[in-house]
């Protein structure tokens, strides 16, 4: 559904600041419509529980599964870097991505601009949905910018517990510049690139999961193993934080999910039957599938299942019907367990927290599915216009420019990052632990 | 005087302190630890990486007690805790040179 | 209100599916009617704040009470049984509940059918609420489907630390099947046995509470004591944890008794003030009766008055005026207080967490007092229609039908469980904790 | 935008009850405004949001930072005083503030009265918003008692770990009454003192923070300082806690500040990218500002600039453009850390978990700022009719007379709870720990 | 050589510490214990459920010494730890027979 | 028998461990401590409030072991826990007048 997006909201909201006022007021008396308060209302909700999905959600998520001795080291990173992208955001991010002023040419397939510090956006103006409502452009602005916030502070799941807190802000800073608002603008904007080719991503699939696992896979990879790793055990230091950051992961990401209908309506409510049935599907096939590869069903593997679960309906959130979802989940689900016990142990990167392992897989098995839960004989809401082979090779080929796009900025903002800050903690403070190290303080006395 | 040291497996330290009042053993000193030997931990597992652990829960209780009731006291935490399964301690007993009670500052037997 | 409901969502929703397309085309284009987002955005809200109750709500609070040996199975425990009954509730679930086919004479009581796979549900088709509105059917599901997905969460408070991981799983299939379904069919569905005797349930004091606590008794009774009870001293491992559950469920629960209006309007404001006073009063009443029996008011107290309160203006959220509802939480606390600390030590069972104690005991107090509490000289929005004697007696004959359904019900279930997985788990394990035993992990290191 | 509000209420919730019944009825059939769904719907999850502020939000944040042996202790006052503030609002405090009869003359500048027991409001009365707009009169109720309820809470932080729990019940009833429900008739109700005189509070900086962050002040230094304090380390017990407290502030801030605008429009959307922007901003300010000073930036300097940017941007959050709250929260937050680690080690009280240093000062700085942002030519949404000199002056005329009435009417209230409860613990109960000595349980096992 | 092990009031730690060092102690390692003595707990209620426990939250301190201070930090603990109230703790002196530097490898008196 | 208590640095505890099991010890009982000594702890600094503590958390372990392989023990522990930096740890042999197995009431070096 949010391919249908952005030409609309731009015209709506900002373009109309771009031409002369007198215009614009004219314009304006005639036609200028106004948001339905309940679909404001939910587009609200639906920001504040993005929110909730960063801090305390993921931090919890993440930092249960720390040790201890990083754990404020874990959160603050988390916290910090959404933070730093909310600031980014108003100053060009907004612009970069969803800005009035589309670029000619190949240029427009990757930038937009023309609303630096939101200078386009009035309490009065508007972002268009995808039906022939509208909603109020900063609710828009707030919305989206939560889903660039949270998408930086995946990342760090690979790089937790010996990246130097520095090294994190220069990294999101170039990243999100670099990769994650010409993502954004290519997936969701009017002219851009895979927009334009008709990739379906409801909520953000490609935009945040492939994007952020992969992005954590190649930083991972550069910054090297944490010191022991894997030989010394890691044992996570609260699983019971780590559950509750999953129920509160579960809980935001109907903000996330729901919320990209933009508006309060039936298919929002697809969505949420989705959300709710894939994760539930997820979570219980993790547990299965340890048991069935010998193992007891754990509590971590229910939450990775919730998490792979979410990940993997995202993209079709309102593109399936709930039983292409309950599958979707369960095939993810398989998928995720597969790498993260079973390859990743073979494979030599320390992907700490599995941001890859279940962001990027899950990413890629959700993209891709939903070009085959989308066709209306799964159930979908597709009305069979676009062949079921057509539509996944479409996928793949968005799953494809991510891939590459994301490693490749990757590559350069931690590079970046290392040149300016030296990336990595020094032996000694990874030791001890990056909250004493990094932070002076320890989480528990 | 001895200063007797046990470590015992956690759920038996509510029955090992009553038998130990039963024969008059005014106090104890108790401590969390982690124990090594002989019986080995459960696997844990996560996300596919296995720790086998060998460090398991015990309680320790140190008793400073008379050299007349040293050995009553070996005797019935030996009985009491015991499961016949492995892994449920040992006792160990080293020779105690003073005590004081901090309270009154007595020493000696009385202090116990 | 609720009872005044499902006849009509279904003929919104469902059974304007059961009929010929063409003539069900001919009648949604003259009359076809559209939710107001305003609605549709305030029962995703209260959807969305449901599931906060349970995940990580209900999970922290039963946790928290538990001993850490059994912190991850008991949170896991109710994460996995609430996702069951979600793919459960999708599957068969809504159907013998909500269904569109009301089944004729005797059965109609207890189910319904003919939404198999939500084969009737579309983003088009809406449920009514009990004005002229309607709320988009997705959405109507996903809400109903977070309460069946709570009671089965509920009972579990009462067999922790001791049942098995795998007869949790049986048992929540069999039990919403046979006893859930048929009881909210019964209380909220147009063709119920006691929506037509007229009994007042606002939010589902019946339905979720009396029978989840009614359930877990019979439950406790029949799996025994835990090893050490009551001699052995099991104090709750984390109080901390256990505020923090209670904090989330109060906040969820305005989904769940505000939402329960299916609109947002004046009624659903009334039902969140009594939400807020009833739970007011209750939580400072449990420590008002502490003191006043002797002990200190407790942290553990306030929490459980809590709960308490929650529980009973549940049936009463907007059938009640505040001071009602001020009244209504005080007497169930003080009532639950007595029964928790005074009767239950007395009697054999070990009902772990006060499943029975709090939402059995409480749900019958809120039940019966909403009969007294609808009344105009008490405030209430009653019309004084039908005589107090009379409301109350209705509601008795309400709680005893639930109570001896839950019963009977979960019997069956709880045996039909022991027969597939043996029940309870080995003494060892029991004794070693169960994340350990049945999950493989310990939630602290 | 909120000085707009309260006369408007008035007369279409309350003062149409209060003129003869058959008028009344007449003036309703003719135009008695309904409330669109929308806002309402939004204005019951702001209300959600402010309660989960309160628990678990600030329970987390302060408990986080006393020592464990208080945990409960600390946990149980903020929930218990939230609780008592919601009963007496309901019974006198609405009455108080917003009451549909004006006292005549000098008095209504400070109370008003007639509606005791909220004997005026029913399902179907409104409260006007600031445009044509109404919405239900209980939800607004419900809005406001939230404000009441943790304003009371936010003042406990000064005085934990030492204050008997009765005390705190009893100055909890005082202080609401001769400070809170005055400050917020004055500076909200149409014929208010600081209403009247123009002065800009969006979401209560004044009502809220000046309020508590003062009353704290004043009471710290009658209570006297903790045992031990400053000489003996009472380093926080958990931060990891207090960072989860921290998120759930900023996430429930949302209906704090956007619920404040009482509709689901641009403006509340302006609201909410300036409770982002600002937040971000302060957060990484203040781990600037450790840096810069010589130290690490730290975990709980985050949280700390967080709270002090949230508190900044309540009375500029639909007052200001995006860019001024990024300032605001950037110099508000700088000054709190000056206040907060340079000057208060300096001064002798002992302000446990600085209530006054963030919540004050916070609310100091923002109050005087908004009269700046609010400018035009800082992009703030004031139409330049008062003079940016002007409008700060009005704004520290109503920081001087909150200032004065907050402290004083603590004093009183201080010191009737000494009066009857002896106001602090016996030292053994404060060495060994509040959760033992007052309430006889441990957060911990 | 000597080996005290003196279980005092936690809330006495620090004024122990400082008084030690004032005597030249060098170093010691505290852990935390529960004790279990004459001295009785508070009674704990959990929805009416009450534990009354005797376990007590102290502190223990081992510190080695030479012979030669040994009875002054005895003395020491024993006077600034007491507060005359019942549960104040013991002080044990077991005999040390040797004692190394992990750092340096020195033993005996050097080690300390 | 000696009874030896050795307290190291947290993160070498597996090295000694396995080092140990090497040269045939079968059991020891291992404590979280807190270490005060030579070595200074970091500073943390809450909101302006400056603890610079010097506890810092260390391992304790306790190994019975017969009279023949107690110097061997010290040793390799000595060895295998040195860092060369301040704060490495001690170690401390005390005499051990009895220890018995609790499982099967054995004493004397088969209890070890
Ligand atoms: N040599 C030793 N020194 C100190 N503690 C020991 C020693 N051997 C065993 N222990 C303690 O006794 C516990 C039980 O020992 P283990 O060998 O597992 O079983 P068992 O005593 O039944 O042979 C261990 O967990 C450990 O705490
Ligand atoms: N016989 C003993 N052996 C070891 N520790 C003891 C013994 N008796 C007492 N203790 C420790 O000393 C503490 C204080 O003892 P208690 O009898 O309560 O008070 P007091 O020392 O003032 O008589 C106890 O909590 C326990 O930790
Ligand atoms: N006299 C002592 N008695 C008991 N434990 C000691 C003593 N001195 C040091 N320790 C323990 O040994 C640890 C290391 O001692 P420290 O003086 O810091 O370093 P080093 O041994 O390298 O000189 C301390 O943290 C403490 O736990």
């Amino acid at each position: 559904m949010i391919r249908k997006l952005v030409t609309g909201a731009v015209v709506a909201g900002g373009s109309m600041l771009a031409t002369t006022a007198a215009f614009a007021q004219e314009v304006a008396e005639k036609a200028a419509p106004v948001p339905n308060p309940g679909n404001n209302a939910w587009m609200m909700t639906s920001t504040v529980l993005v929110l909730m999905m960063i801090l305390p959600g993921l931090a919890l998520f993440y930092g249960g599964l720390t040790r201890s001795k990083n754990m404020l080291s874990t959160m603050t990173q988390i916290g910090a870097a959404a933070a730093l992208a909310m600031l980014i955001w108003v100053m060009w991010g907004y612009s970069m991505a969803f800005g009035p002023t589309t670029s000619e040419g190949f240029i427009g397939n990757f930038v937009s601009s023309g609303s630096l510090f939101l200078s386009s956006v009035t309490p009065d103006s508007t972002a268009a949905t995808f039906s022939d409502e509208v909603i109020s452009e900063y609710v828009f602005v707030s919305f989206q910018m939560t889903f660039a916030a949270i998408t930086a502070a995946l990342v760090l799941g690979a790089t937790v517990e010996r990246m130097k807190f520095s090294a994190v802000m220069v990294f999101t800073a170039v990243w999100l510049t670099i990769v994650y608002f010409p993502i954004a603008h290519m997936v969701w904007a009017g002219g851009g690139l895979l927009f334009k080719l008709g990739a379906l991503d409801f909520a953000g699939g490609t935009v945040v999961h492939i994007n952020a696992g992969v992005s954590a896979l190649v930083a991972a990879i550069i910054l090297g193993k944490r010191k022991g790793y894997p030989s010394e055990p890691m044992p996570p230091h609260s699983l019971t934080l780590t559950m509750v950051g999953t129920g509160l992961l579960w809980v935001g990401w109907f903000g996330f999910n729901a919320g990209s209908e933009l508006e309060a309506d039936g298919t929002a409510g697809l969505a949420m039957i989705n959300t709710f049935v894939a994760t539930a599907s997820a979570g219980l096939f993790w547990m299965l599938a340890e048991k069935v590869s010998g193992h007891k069903g754990s509590a971590l593997g229910f939450c990775s299942g919730i998490i792979a679960g979410l990940v993997a309906v995202t993209p079709a959130a309102g593109n399936s019907g709930p039983f292409g979802a309950i599958v979707l989940g369960a095939v993810a689900s398989i998928v995720c367990f597969l790498v993260v016990s079973k390859l990743k142990p073979k494979l030599g990167f320390d992907d700490s927290l599995d941001a890859f392992g279940i962001h990027g897989v899950g990413g890629i098995v959700g993209a891709i599915g939903t070009g085959i839960v989308y066709q209306p004989v799964f159930g979908g809401p597709g009305d069979g216009s676009t062949a079921m082979g057509a539509q996944v090779w479409i996928q793949i080929q968005a799953v494809l420019v991510s891939l590459v796009w994301a490693a490749i900025g990757t590559v350069i903002a931690i590079y970046i990052a290392k040149l300016i800050t030296g990336l990595r903690v020094s032996p000694e403070v990874e030791q001890e632990g990056l909250d004493i190290g990094e932070h002076g303080e320890r989480a528990y006395n | 005087m001895k200063f007797i040291i046990a470590v015992i497996k956690p759920f038996k330290l509510d029955e090992v302190r009553e038998a130990l009042s039963g024969i008059g053993v005014a106090g104890m000193t108790v401590t969390e630890v982690k124990g090594f030997g002989r019986q080995k931990g459960q696997t844990e597992i996560y996300r596919g990486a296995e720790y086998s652990t060998n460090m398991l829960p015990k309680v320790k209780l140190e008793i400073a007690t008379t050299d007349a009731i040293a050995p009553q006291v070996v005797e019935t935490i030996q009985q009491v805790a015991s499961t016949e399964a492995i892994g449920d301690g040992k006792i160990f007993v080293l020779d105690l040179a003073s005590a004081t009670r901090i309270r009154t500052g007595e020493t000696g037997d009385t202090a116990l």
